[in-house]
């Protein structure tokens, strides 16, 4: 069964995104939360790799964190889901396990 | 409060995006306290510190502070050297309508409003760096 | 469905305890159980009741206090990593020799065990760090 | 302790170097507590994490623990899985030379000396994840 | 020569106040002044007297507090940082109707101001963070 | 007058000695200190960029934090040099101020 992974700082800060984006596995979902959101902007550095990356797995953001940053949903790359609290509760119970990649 | 020979160029240096760590706030009040002490100062925004001076920050769906707005009042306690760096942005996919407007009133010109924040290239960061006395990183 | 939560940054300067709160809540409303909620690593400063935030701003012990009160939460701190940073019960602070202590309502100091149990016992465990 | 049906595996995740963040031994700590509920453990060394295996750690100069030895006594409390990514070492101009020996006695072979560290590369550590049923990241 | 000194991270989890006490040590050891010593952000949490390291470990509250008063050191402790994070003295536990207060030997609670006059008296300002 | 800048963290964990060497003049010096250290190994990813900047700077690595983290003297990439802590205030008190990229 799938795993959820969890990001939680900026791309442009830590390796924490990069690295997760190499240890996921078809079917598997990436959530960004906290600083971690910023890394969804489209156009920024990392936006393309999201993207490619929706091919085996399915990406969110957490849409209050995104809101807290200024970033618009309008704003953030292509295919990107948003969820709330909640729907982080629905993904981690969704899947076998979460992995937070601190 | 300090005497002349006493005045000394302050430069914060602010690299870290807001909520996610404190940092940012916790520069801002050392900005804040620091302005009554009439050194000069300057404000640096570099590498995701540039997420300070987003607009249009919404902190009520994560239930922190939005210290946002008190940038924009910078201004009035005399602050009024905001440095972006354009790289910065650029690697973020931001452009400079992104962030949120700063000005402060010229009293020298009769009041007029001018903007507070300038955009500069990394060559003219680095430049301002080594021309600071005393340098706060946050 | 059952969760285990693990918080490891303090207040204020992380985000990480506000996250798990939110976290923990949402799960809450949505019928789930809590299994536990560990704090370790600097996760431990979240249990001062001495924390005295400014007016405008959240107070994250109150909030997880009133969490656990209201829902019988299980809050635990690890006795490891909590007398290194300065956080004592009463127990801890008399065999220590100290002359006061700060644990908040609510949080219990207990072996790092329990994080293995909470390992154990949920479906889920989900951390909070920097 | 855990009785049959409560067996789980568990994986840490070490992503950070020794000494200049605690979470290095704040994790061995877990780890070497949690050894006692027989539960099937492997520990992972991701990213900075290999710096954590180096030998000839010296912390004399730093006023702090040296607790590298502690990976040595491991398999004595059978933790015997210990995975260092050949990708994350290579990046840092390391080989697996730089690495301490950790071993374990295997008490089903006439207690012959076995390695404890295995060399995996980064689609082996993606597999080892998604086997395990509770991941704890340091 | 006269530094001021600036740690912005607690003790254990950051190396910061192990670099900058070293660092301290040796500019002493040189002959140099140093101002002061200004603990900002969770910089704070080395003041606590109610730190309990293991006994194998170092403790960072002592070993400033000894080298305050061997040297007559100016230990500032931020009064913005300080109680939300839950570290008082006995005024500020009083004023916040807190049971008690943790403020360790040798550690003074003041303002932010205490940061800035460091870095106008200082010939350099030398920060240790995250 | 040149700066001092000090630098705290593995470059593999985060930009700042990216960012501090982007940010350099002519005659600077770069301490790196803590985990930064590990930066400055013989053929890691970081070594090359380093060895480069020595034609307008002086680099340096704290060796009480080298020695904590595994890495030989000898190990270290070219022209850089050990200081101790006695070294770290020579260096702050030699130039005109210090940056610290935290």
């Amino acid at each position: 069964m799938s795993t959820l992974h969890t990001v939680n700082k900026s791309p442009f800060e830590r390796p924490s995104l990069k690295t997760c984006l190499d240890h996921v596995v078809q079917g598997d979902a990436i959530l960004l939360i906290e600083d971690a959101v910023v890394g969804a902007r489209k156009g920024g550095a990392f936006a393309e790799a999201l993207s490619h990356k929706q091919a085996s797995c399915s990406i969110y953001v957490l849409a209050p964190d995104l809101a807290a940053r200024g970033i618009k949903a309008e704003d953030i790359a292509e295919g990107i889901a948003l969820v709330d609290y909640g729907g982080f509760v629905d993904l981690a119970a969704g899947k076998a396990r979460v992995c937070a990649w601190l | 409060m300090a005497d002349e020979t006493n005045t000394k160029k302050f430069l914060y240096i602010n690299r870290k995006a807001p909520y996610g760590t404190v940092y940012a706030l916790e520069s801002l009040e050392v900005v804040l306290i620091g302005a009554a002490f009439e050194q000069d100062v300057s404000v640096a925004f570099v590498d995701d510190g540039v997420f300070q001076l987003m607009s249009g920050q919404d902190t009520a769906g994560i239930g922190m502070k939005n210290f946002s707005k008190t940038y924009r009042a910078l201004g009035d306690y005399e602050v009024r050297k905001l440095y972006v760096e354009r790289e910065s942005l650029a690697e973020r996919g931001l452009v400079s309508d992104d962030l949120m407007a700063i000005t402060y009133e010229d009293e020298n010109e009769d009041y007029a409003e001018k903007p507070s924040i300038h955009f500069v290239d990394r060559s003219e960061m680095t430049k301002l760096i080594s021309e600071h006395d005393v340098i706060l990183s946050f | 469905m059952r969760f285990g939560i693990v918080v490891t940054e303090g207040p204020y300067t992380h985000q990480a305890s506000d996250s798990a709160y939110r976290f923990t809540k949402a799960a809450l409303e949505k019928g789930h159980e809590i299994f536990r909620v560990f704090f370790y690593n600097d996760g431990v400063n979240n249990a001062t009741r001495f924390a005295v935030p400014p007016q405008d701003d959240r107070n994250l012990q109150v909030l997880w206090s009133e969490l656990a009160e209201k829902h019988k939460l299980d809050l635990v701190v690890c006795i490891a990593a909590a007398p290194r940073r300065g956080i004592l019960d009463a127990d801890e602070a008399k065999r220590q020799g100290k002359d006061g202590n700060n644990i908040a309502p609510g949080f219990l100091i207990s072996g790092l065990g329990q994080l293995i149990e909470a390992g154990i016992q949920s479906d889920r465990l989900v951390m909070f760090g920097d």
